[in-house]
């Protein structure tokens, strides 16, 4: 087992819910609460949940562009939770991030030689340097050297998000998160980008943190994944340990519902009822006792924690307590 | 088998502005019979939702225009018949539910008002009991406290309920035909599997025909009887379900499965389309999947294949299987 | 909804203490007062007389004591006399707010009746003939400044057709005073005003009205098969005036100023007339209480914009 | 891609054909030249302000030089359109006082937009207890009697010259821009390139001055047109009340508060048509520009 690049430690991110005269912080959105896992040098960790479960604002925690509540991140032994200006910005280059939108995530009033080169001249690297670097990143990705003098509105969907992925890899990080990269393109572009995805992690000896609400992409290119409901992980397991054996009711209902394109062997729906709680007002103990098939009396009043029930699979539920 | 409910034929629906001519729909055939799921699957520019809604004669005035074609629908064909006599169509034999629940609902409007509506314009009723009907309704399709919610306005609710007041809308006056246009892609995947047990039981108890546009190859697996594929606005290939999921044949669909990971099974390397959807408004002369397609020949770039029987009701548009 | 509008009312009375104090500041950091302007340099002992009438009114005390001073009177509804009208300030105040406010209505009225259903005209049948010249009749007309077209207004209407009166809030004869006599002499400045802030809500009321006709809610509206007009008026148009009720509320204090120039081009005895005659003659007591009036005015107007904003758009929640 | 018959590898795909690439400024440009009535204005106006700064190649006269002798003059002889009531000779005065309107409308243009983009720039992007500061100060300016402001300041430092003038309608003036700035910039926060740039190592200043001011330039620059206009017709407004440029300094607004009488209002015109044309034209025309600016440099907006 290779040392830790990534250890994430109690995390918490609330917003705070102002009301009244006198605009008082009346309550929290919890929108991570509680949050610790760790990742290793080229492993992939998926993330996967329903919207508003925390996960992109982990991500982006992790990434220092959103301040934590409280808890701990420690990378490559540094613990960066506490950093700021220069010091940030020195330790930035060993962790980078691609995003959603392949749209927005792309200045347009900017080339794309400058999109790709800032990262390198931000930190000191000179034009001729950079512009070499360019070339190679872009040829890597599956772009054209020529590209680099082009805007983009000129590219498609798929072939943003490739200029999105040349940026993040300028600086050669160790770490790259990715919030929804795939969900916005199709289906016949998303297998392109996980692909290449994947040649470039073997390639640059790179780990990701693969955040998605796509089980399937998920299970296809992580080694390890998380499962989060309502600002908890509530599953933590190896791939294969997760989606063959799901110990978690959430997971369960939630691999359930997933469709898969076949039309024999299907498995059973666990239709779950209602919605997802509100963050700003969680359910007191277990966040899922609302919604969930299997709800004890002990799951209204205590909140489980994550431990660990089989080898490398970690469940929160008190069905294994 | 009976008289279709509804046969497209050879409908063209095009852009039309100073410098192009964009042919979203370009000569599609679809036959809808009573009590059918039909799955219209593609991907984003295909031309499956300007389908929809050239059925419903809602295409976006001034460019959009319905330039070719015929939609007979229990034997009258819509494209000739007069506004006010669609008017009686719309909401009543033929209704629609769209992708995003949120800006499809009226922000200023109650539910109540939003659902008596459709009552008032389609049925002899008083607004006293539209409202009761709409509150029956909206206990049908699972919504809590239906009375007090017919009150509320739509951001009040949640993303699955307020598709929820979609469904119910659009059933209320029990039309024979339900055209619902991504109606999962906005929600998340436990919504998702709600929404789409609610429809099931909407055919089961309505006897309504459904047309399900999606790019979700799992919903189709899950949901249609019948499978339509588009690609660059045409269909490419139209058989039942099984027989398209167990011998898929045009080398787009083939692709398109290949290239979705599983929830299931271990793929190392995901198969990938190369290349991206030719412009709409500079279609190829021959087939418009050639530039994409792993058997291309050069004949593929002459001519455009039609779509033909290669099997008993199996439609494929390619030359080559 | 109530909170609201309480922090709203409590948050204007720092803003109109504050106000007040620059105001004093300012007017006190001016060469010369009110005494220099009205006395006859021929008067023998000129400068004892102006110290004793200094003393009189309070101005040889130090500016904070003095401020304190005039606080303490104005809040309690003693707000002094005019200098150079020689009559309490309230006495002058009162008709002017009534002048102003049958102006002011009267404009914004003509501005909101003319320009919105002219909006949704242009908006019925967008990128038509109709709407095509429309569009570059009213980009010109919003381009005439107000005052240029209140000089021709004078020039034909008052002048040439001598149909209106060129100046003056009321007239001569057996109908002054009356209701009638005010709005003949309010009409030509209100028109002059309204005429180009019309321009503006029309071409903000068929923005808003064709941009809400592309949204979802108006094409489900048509999928459950309203007719056309039902689709504009409880679809299109409800939500069209949303933002035309948030534009007016951007505009009252526009609108105050408007009226302000407009009442001295007209010589009309409103607010604004009193304004300008106050700074001219360094008339302290009316320049502080119609300052605080203005201001109170215009952050009521604001309040009231946004409270109607609320009225029309459920979503709009304030706690 | 109709053009490359062969199987074009994935990268070549989805691309112009054979066109050079242009960036989005350039091709903004190429549209605003491509509208007629804003080219038309430009054209104008470079008239307008060539005639003004050009004022002595037209006229000898003295704007500032009370003719007392001939007051109230009809066109003709040395005064082209006569003189007014004071002895002004108008035609000197149409002519310079243009400088002044020009002079207040961009000078104070730039002002409010140096402020705006400063101050907004700094409230949106920090957000927190800077935006709330920002903001509070915002929001009392613009609940603050203005015009009244305005009158007091210029009675009371009663002076002939712009400069005061220009001050006082630069604090009036820039509390709107600096909301809408500000506006613009919260938009722009939370952008996915935003957030890129912070990954990249990018500091503030970078990142507001690099990524999102230009981003937001098209929409300034439309509103800077439109502030000008509005402030050359605040100026005129004043003036016709008497609080404008003061005389002897001449300005279209003050010549028209001259006019103000119904003597002059009704028999002689050519006092007052003159300034009325010249500040109607002037604002006519930027406006045009604006509306020109607007299509633009973004060509979804109407079309």
């Amino acid at each position: 087992m290779s040392e830790n690049l990534l250890e994430v430690r109690n995390l918490k991110k609330y917003f705070p819910i102002t009301a009244g005269l006198l605009r008082r912080t009346v309550g929290h959105v919890k929108a991570v609460d509680d949050v610790s896992f760790t990742v290793k040098a080229g492993e992939t960790l998926g993330i996967v949940g329903e919207s508003g479960c925390g996960k992109s604002t982990t991500g982006r925690m992790i990434m220092r562009v959103l301040e934590p509540t409280s808890g701990q991140i420690v990378f490559d032994g540094q613990d960066i939770t506490k950093l700021h200006g220069k010091e940030l910005r020195a330790v930035r280059p060993k962790f980078q991030m691609v995003f959603q939108d392949p749209y927005a995530s792309l200045n347009p009033k900017m080339g794309i030689e400058e999109i790709i080169a800032e990262p390198l001249i931000v930190n000191g690297v000179s034009r001729k340097q950079a512009t070499e670097r360019v070339v190679h990143l872009l040829e890597r990705v599956g772009l054209r050297a020529e590209d680099r003098h082009r805007y983009p509105h000129e590219f498609s969907g798929g072939q943003r998000q490739r200029i999105g992925i040349a940026r993040a890899l300028a600086l050669n990080p160790k770490l790259i998160v990715a919030d929804e990269a795939v969900s916005a393109l199709d289906v016949s572009i998303q297998s392109q980008i996980l692909n290449l995805m994947m040649d470039l992690k073997k390639e640059f000896n790179l780990s990701y943190i693969f955040i998605s609400h796509n089980l399937a992409v998920v299970r296809h290119i992580s080694d390890r994944v998380g499962v989060m409901y309502l600002g908890h992980m509530v599953e933590l397991a190896d791939k294969r340990s997760l989606y063959a054996n799901p110990r978690h009711p959430y997971t369960e209902a939630l691999l359930s519902a997933a469709p898969e394109p076949k039309r024999q062997g299907r498995r059973e729906r666990i239709i779950l009822q209602g919605d997802v709680p509100s963050p700003a007002n969680p359910p007191k103990g277990c966040p899922f006792h609302t919604r969930c098939p299997k709800v004890m009396d002990v799951c209204k009043v205590e909140r489980p924690a994550l431990k660990e029930v089989a080898p490398n699979h970690l469940v929160a539920c008190h069905l294994y307590s | 088998m009976a008289e279709p409910l509804l046969a497209i034929k050879n409908l063209k629906t095009y852009f039309i502005s100073k410098d192009a001519e964009v042919r979203a729909v370009d000569g599609i055939d679809i036959e809808v019979q009573p009590r059918q799921v039909v799955c219209i699957v593609g991907e984003s520019g295909c031309g499956k939702s300007m389908t929809s809604l050239s059925i419903m004669r809602l295409v976006p005035k001034p460019k959009g225009k319905i330039v070719d074609g015929e939609i007979w629908f229990n034997g009258r064909d819509l494209l000739k018949l007069s506004e006010d006599e669609m008017t009686d169509v719309r909401g009543n034999e033929i209704s629609m539910i769209f992708q995003e629940p949120m800006t499809a609902l009226n922000p200023v409007l109650t539910i109540g008002e939003q659902i008596t509506e459709v009552l008032l314009r389609h049925r002899k009723l008083t607004k006293r009991q539209a409202l009761a009907k709409a509150i029956e309704m909206l206990q049908f399709v699972g919504v809590p406290r239906a009375s007090e919610i017919v009150h509320e306005y739509p951001h009040q609710l949640s993303g699955g309920m307020r598709q929820r007041v979609m469904i119910a809308m659009a059933m209320v006056c029990e039309p024979k035909l339900l055209i619902a246009d991504e109606p999962t892609t906005a929600l998340d995947v436990t919504i998702q599997a709600q929404v789409l047990e609610l429809m099931k039981k909407m055919r089961e108890d309505f006897d309504t025909s459904i047309i399900l546009i999606t790019h979700d190859l799992g919903v189709v697996a899950d949901m249609a009887d019948h499978v339509v594929v588009m690609y660059a606005g045409q269909v490419v290939e139209s058989t039942d379900a099984d027989s398209l999921f167990a011998e898929p044949t045009h080398p787009y669909t083939k692709g398109l499965l290949a290239s979705i990971p599983s929830l299931e099974e271990e793929k190392d390397v995901l198969y990938s389309i190369p290349g991206t959807v030719p412009d709409a408004a500079a279609f190829p002369q021959g087939c418009r999947f050639a530039d994409r397609c792993p058997i291309a020949q050069p004949s593929c770039r002459e001519k455009m294949p039609e779509l033909r029987e290669v099997k008993p009701g199996h439609f494929v548009r390619c030359d080559l299987v | 909804m109530g909170t609201y509008v309480v922090r709203r009312v409590l948050g204007m009375i720092p803003m109109v203490f504050l106000i007040t104090v620059f105001v004093f500041l300012i007017m006190h950091a001016a060469p010369g007062n009110a005494f220099d302007a009205i006395m006859n340099p021929a008067i023998k002992d000129i400068e004892q007389l102006k110290e004793q009438l200094e003393h009189n009114a309070g101005l040889d005390q130090p500016l904070w004591w003095q401020y304190v001073h005039w606080l303490g009177l104005f809040v309690t509804g003693n707000w002094g006399f005019s200098f150079t009208h020689h009559v309490p300030v309230t006495d002058l105040v009162g008709p002017a707010i009534r002048n102003t406010l049958i102006l002011g209505i009267l404009a914004e009225v003509l501005t909101i009746a003319v320009g919105v259903p002219f909006g949704i005209l242009q908006a019925r049948n967008p990128y038509g003939k109709f709407d095509y010249t429309s569009n570059i009749v009213l980009f010109c007309l919003y381009s005439v400044p107000f005052f240029v077209f209140a000089i021709f207004m004078i020039y034909f209407f008052a002048i040439d057709l001598q149909w209106f009166p060129a100046q003056g809030s009321t007239g001569t004869g057996p109908n002054a005073g009356t209701l009638g006599d005010h709005l003949y002499h309010a009409l030509l400045p209100a028109l002059s005003l309204a005429v180009v802030n019309s321009t503006v809500y029309s071409r903000y009321t068929r923005g808003s009205m064709l941009d809400v006709a592309r949204k979802d809610y108006v094409r489900t509206a048509r999928a459950k098969g309203l007719e056309e007009g039902r689709v504009f008026t409880k679809h299109v148009f409800r939500n069209g005036m949303i933002p035309i009720v948030t534009q007016f509320g951007l505009d009252f204090g526009n609108m105050v100023g408007g009226l302000i120039i407009t009442e001295g081009i007209f010589q009309y005895q409103g607010m604004g007339q009193l304004v300008i005659d106050a700074v001219n003659g360094r008339d302290y007591n009316v320049i502080m209480a119609t300052t605080v009036l203005i201001a109170i005015g215009v952050l009521i107007g604001n309040l009231l914009a946004d409270i109607l904003y609320a009225v029309v758009d459920p979503r709009i929640r304030y706690d | 891609m109709s053009a490359s018959p062969a199987t074009a590898p994935e990268k070549t795909q989805a691309q112009p054909r054979g066109r050079v690439s242009k960036s989005p400024t350039r091709l903004a440009f190429e549209r605003f030249m491509y509208n007629k009535a804003a080219v038309v204005s430009v054209i104008v106006l470079l008239v307008i302000i060539f005639i003004s700064i050009g004022a002595p190649l037209f006229t000898h006269l003295d704007p500032t030089h009370q003719y007392l002798t001939e007051t109230d003059a009809p066109p003709g002889g040395v005064h082209v359109l006569g003189t007014d009531k004071n002895g002004f000779d108008l035609f000197s005065r149409d002519l310079y006082g243009g400088r002044n309107d020009l002079l207040i409308g961009f000078v104070d243009t730039l002002i409010v937009m140096g402020i705006g983009i400063l101050l907004g720039g700094l409230a949106g992007y920090y957000g927190g207890w800077v935006d709330s500061v920002i903001m509070r100060f915002c929001d009392f300016m613009l609940n603050f009697p203005f015009l009244l402001l305005i009158i007091v300041l210029t009675s009371i430092f009663n002076s002939s010259g712009v400069w005061l003038l220009i001050g006082v309608i630069a604090i009036v003036f820039w509390p709107p821009t600096t909301r809408m700035v500000r506006g613009l910039f919260l938009n722009l926060r939370e952008a996915e390139f935003v957030l890129a740039a912070k990954m990249a190592g990018a500091g503030p200043w970078r990142i507001m001055f690099r990524h999102m001011l230009p981003n937001i330039m098209g929409t300034i620059v439309v509103n800077a047109t439109f502030t000008m206009a509005n402030l050359i017709a605040a100026e005129a407004a004043l003036a016709v009340i008497g609080f404008g440029v003061q005389p002897p300094n001449p300005s279209w607004g003050n010549v028209l508060y001259d006019a103000l009488d119904y003597f002059t209002l009704k028999g002689e015109p050519w006092v007052w048509l003159p300034p009325a044309g010249l500040l109607t034209i002037t604002i006519l025309c930027i406006n045009f520009i604006g509306d020109g600016l607007r299509d633009a440099f973004d060509p979804s907006f109407e079309k």
